[in-house]
């Protein structure tokens, strides 16, 4: 008995600290799911929870990307007209047709991927902070797309995305869940598998944690930089396609949701913003913290103003539970 | 030095005046209707001799929109047509515009400068009515959902407290939820998304914007379409009242109508010609219901279902009538316009 | 403590302190150089369109469409050079302002209390964001990205429809003029004056020391911990002051209107020099930031830019502004 | 009377008990030397009895009175001044910011930075520094330098307790002589004065006593004259050492492994020299005169303005340290903490990181080949982590040198740079970095060395050449060198004759 318990311990206290914030953003979402099934029962049913983690995968595609940049100790603050542009790239050149739909998805992931590598290159090669060349690429993706649209007015402007594309999200394949849950599985799969047994997940952690050390260890930080901010426009594409699928269409302004909410589930999720430290399955937990904590708020007919601060509160007491820095000395 | 600080119009001169459209936000298809059937105006008969027009946008940004306004002032035009960022933040540069002798007309999100002119609908009536209709069509008995708009405008508020009013007077009617869609489809379908399963029977909605996206949500839930529905005149809504009637569905469709810009251009013109009277305009709303929705007339299968289907007034007393490629492209029209002033 | 502070030192000959500091704040000197560019485009454009000079006029709203992001910047700048980020600052705008319009009468006593009352509000804001960051060991984004949820709500609970009114007496003693001068560019200059005076005070010696090396800051016996939360908090007055003249200026309130000073503010601090990293770069640069984001929407404005490219030039105009000033710098540092 | 005295003092870290029950007494008017492997807690007892960290049991005493330290400032007020092992200077400061930093020279409570900075001359001044200036940017000095501020800093309050832990390490022979000079002259004045060293020849030169620390123990207090380096080594270690420098190995045959002709770059003029299989070639001379950048344009850090580097005999273009480590050239930085390691990452991502691409197949680590090259190095270099996936910050000082070391061991270089890897480390790893590069040099590869311990130079290397303002001014050949030859060619004066 007191064996069992010693084990149990030491492997709480071999955890890292970002694997703790990880197990206890967790914890936080299986408490926020409790106290909306007490209010109404429906709330924890499986397809209300399917139908919420289909909204939390939205913003988990794009802290999947926002998590690479941020392991590296960058910010991607572009992710919202990166989002906006590449929906509206699909629906405008797919014209809801299913027969373009097999170029067109993949194009508009790798545009989104080569925005980003722009960021990249700006960041590597002009030195630019991250900070500002993100902002700049996205006021130049929203002037873009409002230019390139004729604010948009465009004839193809109207166009849904193609049927196929939305079922791929918003149809119900497996157990009534969302198709778009096992997209975000795959998706999350991958990037954990990325993180954690490739070279690449490798040179990121080492990068993130100090540049220098990782230049002499032979790391191509410049490469890695490249591929991660391409990485960061890649998962904004992705998101994009699903929220267009799932909206039907494209409409301007619907990334910006999702910039603060992208940063705030992977610093929820037990990622330091310092870089170095962390990984996805922390990203999606707090992907699921802030969607389900804000359906919650809105079962509690709390108004805007309370929800706002609700949320603000809730995120400050979870972070002081779990997320503090150590002590330095 | 200052140009012109009396307060009395400055546009003694005689055509063509210059007119300028300062635009907040471009983000939504309401506004580039807007501003198409601006641009097409300008290039139409009796405008296009008369006015010289420019447009410009600032996003929801008031400090850029103020800006822009204290740029017209420099660029001395004769009158500003305005949809305002925020009905109170440009009030400063709103007077001096003012002073500086140059007409304001604030239209849609209007601005409560005193010196500017008001031409809008009245919001209050916008949130009563659409309440009302659900009260009669559920026989003042039901689940209702309300899908507020952008929180802290004062539209909002004011649609709010119209509804707000008759389900005090209908306590038969149980508001269930309260959320806000942001005047966005995509918002407002992912906050219903997230609301609904939770939900017990839902018998109507009462939405402020993004109608057909609270619509898709619940048919994507599998949830039957509630009985009443009462919202904004979104395209993508109107082509599911056409698809719902057959099966009992009763729904009506208010719209703010973009035209709202062109009667304060001709509001505008007219001041600086001398033929009206510095006044405000309060203009009725359009509305379909389930009843009177018509294909290819107040609803168009081949736009968007952002599209707003409103863009034009019909009947006998139109207050303006246009062809949809103004409202789509910004291309004239044949013919002249007319708008009657009410 | 030793006996080198009463000793008189021969002075440094300020040529040579001159070549020493002109070569420690290139970064500071490039965004002088973009403001001249910036004003010189202006100018000739104006010109162009006008066929006339521009005039106090055009001067006092520049300075004036400047002076909120301004003071927003300032107090970015605070916080920004101890190494941390305010996303905040555009929540506590939102409620300042709201608060001010909602409250101040025309009275003396209302418009000096409820003035002191808001800027009390931003310290207040500032001091809940230094705590959390310093004794509650949280990263300072994530933060303020919860507090700015907080105080946008909170400002929706103040002024939940637009409103209010601020009395002509403050909009035109802050929007107005001073014989003749105006009062912004009054305001802007005794700005920096006073950070002329804060900088040359301990607590900006332990900020600049903490921005560069906190660990180190301690050691040295600096009050880490004191002087980060000071930098917040006064970061919060700046920001407070903002929303005050936002009401000012626009005579009223509005609970929405401030957000967007969040990533302005940000953006003016890079432009002025400022290094995200902290410990390097002058508040008068962020200044100087607001001054030519402004100045490039008006040089847009009479370019005849198409007004949906705006946000595209915009960005384009900060990325190639610092691009510019980092490669004169490595050309400043090859030939040195 | 005691001038301060910890007692009993515990303090752990994590699971890491760095101090035990551990008790101290320095005395004013003597220089105390402590003494102990990397990790035996010299550091933690400092930290802590200038009031930066705080211990979990024990008490402090200054002047026989029972203080709580519970800062840095506190310290300050009871004349404790520190000169900590890891620099306190803020590097976009100017010097005179920094050395004044709290002091200023005011006006009417406003900083005067003129006149502070005009008092930072006259202070360097007076303690005889040169080519240091009040108003440069402490980011443009170099190393020593920036220790040369550091110690005016602390030293310029007249501490009456002062605290130097580690200071010589990245002195140069003359600057140490500045130091303890210095020194002697706080002790004659009555100072208490606590200093730390891995530098045998130095406690030797300047301490009255000698504490030793033993796993976070006192293991005794010696007259300084009283203990032999032996004894000394002894009692830190637990094991006996006979010889600090194990016997070179003799060079065989001379087959060129690396040259370069007529190189020019940054810092560079004109370097011509040729590095042979097995050799240990020494880069000798003042600090600062280009041998860093030397080792770090071979690894391809710089660009090269001028010349070749032939490696083989077959020119090469070494366009970053990747290219670098693909030819088989290895650097090891001085910094480990911020050159080298990536401290809070597991033993095994520190260790493999330069070999990635080899151990992965399509992208994909193979982490069973990579888990045996691990397990063979740890063994090899006998590496105490409890298994690969300890944090390499959780190491002692030591291991993590061990595990820098490695790492380059696992790339299979053929030619070792290194820059000044034994500063900062005891004796007993010394020894072990010693035997190691020897054994390098046995395997036939080639290693370019430089260090600011002269002596270790003179013993290790084959051959020394000597740099001064960029260029190769000096060789100094074997069997014997000795290390007053290798400081007279630095100076520019004649060797004595021997
Ligand atoms: N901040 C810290 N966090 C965790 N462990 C620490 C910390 N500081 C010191 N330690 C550990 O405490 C022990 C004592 O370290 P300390 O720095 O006092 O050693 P030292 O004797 O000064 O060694 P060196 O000669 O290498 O400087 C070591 O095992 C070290 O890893
Ligand atoms: N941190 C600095 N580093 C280098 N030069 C500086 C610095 N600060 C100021 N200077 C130079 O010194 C000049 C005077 O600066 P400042 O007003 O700060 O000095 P002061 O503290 O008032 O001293 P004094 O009264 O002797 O002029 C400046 O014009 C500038 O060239
Ligand atoms: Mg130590
Ligand atoms: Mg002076």
């Amino acid at each position: 008995m007191s064996t069992q318990r010693r084990t149990l311990r030491f492997s709480w206290q071999r955890l890292s600290r970002s694997q703790r914030g990880t197990l206890l953003a967790y914890v936080a979402v299986i408490v926020l799911f409790i106290v909306g099934g007490i209010y109404r029962p429906g709330f924890v049913r499986l397809d209300n929870i399917g139908q919420l983690l289909l909204l939390a995968s939205f913003v988990g595609l794009v802290a999947a990307g926002q998590t690479f940049v941020i392991l590296i100790g960058g910010i991607d603050l572009s992710v919202p007209w990166v989002l906006n542009a590449m929906a509206v790239l699909l629906t405008t050149t797919s014209l809801g047709q299913d027969s373009r739909a097999w170029w067109v998805v993949p194009l508009v992931l790798v545009l989104g991927a080569v925005i980003g590598a722009v960021n990249g290159l700006g960041i590597v090669f002009f030195d630019i902070p991250p900070v500002v060349m993100t902002l700049g690429m996205n006021g130049i993706m929203q002037g873009l797309v409002l230019g390139l649209t004729g604010g948009f007015t465009c004839a193809t402007c109207n166009s849904v995305a193609p049927p196929a594309v939305q079922t791929a999200i918003a149809g119900q394949a497996v157990l009534g869940l969302p198709n778009g849950l096992l997209v975000w599985i795959i998706v999350a799969l991958l990037v954990g598998l990325v993180l954690s047994a490739t070279t690449l997940g490798r040179r990121i952690y080492a990068l993130g944690n100090n540049a220098v050390a990782a230049y002499l260890a032979g790391v191509n930080v410049r490469a890695v930089t490249f591929i991660v901010y391409a990485l960061g426009g890649l998962f904004a594409a992705l998101a994009g396609i699903a929220l267009t699928a799932f909206g039907q269409q494209a409409t301007l302004g619907m990334g910006d949701p999702f910039l603060f909410d992208s940063i705030a589930a992977v610093v929820i999720g037990g990622t330091s913003i310092l870089g170095g430290r962390g990984n996805y399955w922390g990203s999606i937990a707090g992907a699921i913290f802030l969607v389900v904590l804000r359906a919650v708020l809105q079962q509690y007919s709390i108004s805007e103003a309370g929800r706002s601060i609700v949320t603000g509160v809730v995120i400050l007491v979870a972070l002081l539970l779990y997320g503090r820095e150590a002590r330095e000395v | 030095s200052r140009p012109g600080s009396s307060q009395q119009q400055k546009a003694a001169h005689g055509a063509p005046y210059s007119i300028a459209l300062s635009n907040s936000f471009i983000g939504n298809t309401w506004r580039v209707e807007m501003e198409n059937e601006f641009k097409g105006a300008c290039a139409m008969p009796p405008y296009s001799q008369l006015i010289k027009c420019s447009v410009y946008n600032s996003g929801n940004d008031v400090t850029k929109q103020t800006q822009q306004i204290d740029n017209l002032i420099s660029s001395h035009v004769d009158a500003i047509v305005l949809n305002a960022a925020s009905p109170t933040g440009l009030n400063g540069v709103i007077q001096q515009a003012c002073n500086a002798g140059i007409l304001v007309v604030s239209y849609d999100n209007v601005v409560t400068a005193p010196c500017a002119l008001k031409v809008n609908t009245d919001q209050y009536k916008f949130g009563q009515q659409l309440a009302q209709f659900l009260v009669d069509n559920l026989q003042g008995k039901g689940n209702v959902i309300m899908v507020t708009g952008v929180a802290g405008t004062d539209v909002d508020q004011q649609r709010n407290a119209g509804a707000d009013a008759v389900f005090k007077a209908n306590p038969g009617i149980k508001v269930i939820a309260r959320y806000t869609g942001m005047w966005a489809s995509d918002v407002a379908e992912r906050n219903t998304a997230a609301q609904l399963p939770s939900l017990e029977k839902i018998d109507g909605v009462w939405c402020q914007g993004g109608t057909d996206g609270v619509i898709r949500a619940i048919l994507a839930a599998h949830r039957p379409l509630p009985k009443a529905i009462s919202g904004e005149a979104e395209n993508g809504f109107r082509q599911y009242m056409l698809q719902y009637r057959s099966q009992g569905l009763k729904a009506m469709s208010i719209g703010q109508p973009p035209f709202l810009v062109l009667v304060s251009l001709e509001l505008a013109t007219q001041v600086l010609q001398g033929k009206h009277a510095k006044a405000d305009i309060t203009i009725p709303f359009p509305y379909v219901t389930t009843d009177t929705v018509k294909e290819g007339e107040t609803t168009f299968k081949d736009q968007s279902s952002s599209f707003f289907a409103d863009f034009t007034d019909s009947g006998p007393n139109a207050v303006v009538s246009v062809c949809v490629e103004m409202a789509t492209q910004g291309k004239p029209c044949p013919g002249t316009l007319t708008v009657k002033l009410p | 403590m030793s006996a080198t502070e009463t000793r008189t030192s021969r002075p440094i000959p300020v040529q040579e302190r001159l070549s020493y500091y002109g070569a420690q704040n290139v970064p500071l000197l490039l965004s002088i150089g973009i403001l001249v560019v910036m004003i010189l485009l202006y100018l000739i454009l104006f010109v162009l369109r006008q066929q006339r000079l521009p005039g106090s006029f055009e001067l006092s709203t520049t300075l004036n469409n400047s002076m909120t992001l301004g003071l927003a910047a300032l107090g970015q700048s605070l916080v920004v050079l101890t190494g941390g980020i305010d996303l905040s600052v555009g929540g506590i705008v939102d409620v300042t302002n709201s608060v001010a319009a909602r409250l101040m009468q025309d009275n003396p006593g209302s418009i000096v209390g409820v003035t002191l009352l808001v800027l009390v509000i931003g310290a207040g804001a500032g001091l809940l964001n230094g705590l959390l960051v310093t004794y509650g060991r949280l990263q300072p984004i994530i933060v303020t990205i919860a507090t700015l949820a907080i105080w946008q709500g909170v400002a929706l609970l103040v002024l939940p429809q637009p409103g209010g009114s601020i009395p002509a007496v403050v909009t035109n003693l802050l929007a107005g003029d001073f014989a003749g001068l105006p009062a912004s560019l009054i305001i802007f200059i005794l700005l920096i004056l006073f950070w002329q005076v804060l900088r040359r005070t301990p607590f900006l010696v332990t900020l600049y020391a903490i921005g560069n090396d906190e660990r180190a800051a301690r050691a040295n016996g600096a009050s880490v911990e004191l002087a980060k939360v000071g930098a917040y908090m006064l970061g919060g007055v700046f920001a407070g002051a903002a929303g005050l003249y936002l009401a000012a200026s626009s005579t009223s309130g509005d609970a929405t209107t401030g957000t967007q000073f969040t990533l302005t503010s940000i953006a003016a601090v890079v432009l002025g020099g400022i290094s995200l990293f902290g410990g390097r770069g002058s508040a008068v640069g962020s200044l100087i930031g607001a001054c030519i984001l402004t100045l490039l929407l008006n040089v847009l404005f009479f370019a005849g830019v198409n007004p949906q490219l705006q946000e595209f030039f915009q960005g384009l105009f900060l990325i190639l502004a610092v691009v510019v000033s980092t490669l004169i710098r490595r050309l400043l540092q090859s030939t040195r | 009377m005691a001038n301060i005295e910890g007692i009993e003092i515990s303090r752990s870290f994590g699971g890491v008990q760095a101090l035990r029950r551990a008790s101290f007494v320095a005395e004013s008017g003597e220089v105390h030397a402590l003494v102990g492997e990397n990790g035996a807690g010299k550091s933690t007892l400092i930290k802590i009895l200038s009031g930066l960290l705080r211990p979990d049991e024990g008490k402090i005493c200054v002047q026989g009175r029972e203080f709580l330290l519970e800062s840095p400032k506190a310290a300050l007020r009871l004349g404790i001044g520190t000169i900590f092992q890891e620099l306190t200077l803020f590097p976009a400061m100017t010097v005179a910011e920094n050395l004044l930093m709290g002091r200023e020279v005011r006006n009417a409570g406003l900083i005067n930075r003129g006149a502070t900075a005009a008092t930072v001359r006259d202070l360097l001044q007076e303690y005889g520094v040169t080519g240091i200036e009040p108003l440069e940017l402490i980011a443009n000095l170099s190393l020593a330098q920036r220790q040369i501020v550091e110690i005016i800093k602390v030293v310029s309050r007249r501490p009456q307790i002062l605290f130097m832990d580690e200071p010589t390490s990245a002195l140069a022979e003359q600057e140490v002589v500045w130091l303890f000079a210095l020194v002697r002259k706080l002790r004659d004045e009555g100072a208490c004065i606590v200093f730390t060293s891995h530098r045998w020849n130095e406690i030797k030169d300047i301490a009255n006593r000698i504490t030793i620390f033993r796993n976070g123990e006192n293991a005794g207090t010696y007259e300084a004259t009283a203990l032999s380096e032996q004894e000394a080594v002894e009692r830190m270690t637990g094991r006996k050492l006979e010889m600090l420098y194990p016997d070179p190995v003799p060079l065989q045959e001379r087959v060129p492994m690396l040259e370069m002709r007529d190189l020019t770059g940054a810092n560079l003029r004109d370097i011509a020299l040729t590095v042979h299989k097995g050799e240990v070639l020494g880069i000798g001379g003042l600090a600062g005169q280009g041998q860093r950048d030397l080792l770090q344009t071979l690894f391809g850090m710089h660009a090269i303005h001028g010349g070749t580097i032939l490696l083989q005999g077959k020119e090469a273009r070494i366009g970053n340290p990747r290219e670098a480590i693909q030819r088989g050239i290895a650097f090891i930085p001085e910094d480990r903490k911020t050159e080298g390691l990536l401290l809070p990452l597991p033993v095994r991502q520190n260790l493999t990181l330069p070999i990635l691409g080899r151990l992965a197949r399509s992208g994909f680590i193979r982490r069973r080949q990579e888990e045996d090259l691990i397990r063979s190095m740890i063994d090899a270099l006998a590496i105490r982590t409890p298994d690969s996936d300890q944090p390499v910050g959780l190491l002692s000082g030591g291991n993590q040198q061990k595990v820098l070391i490695g790492r380059w061991l696992l790339t299979q270089a053929r030619i070792f740079l290194l820059y000044d890897i034994t500063r900062g480390v005891d004796v007993a790893t010394k020894h072990d970095i010693y035997e190691l590069i020897h054994r390098l040099s046995e395997q036939g590869h080639a290693i370019l060395l430089y260090s600011t311990d002269t002596e270790e130079m003179a013993h290790l290397c084959h051959r020394v050449l000597v740099m001064r303002e960029g260029r190769i001014t000096d060789e100094l050949d074997g069997p014997h060198i000795a290390p007053e030859a290798i400081v007279a060619a630095s100076l520019y004066v004649t060797a004595p004759v021997e």
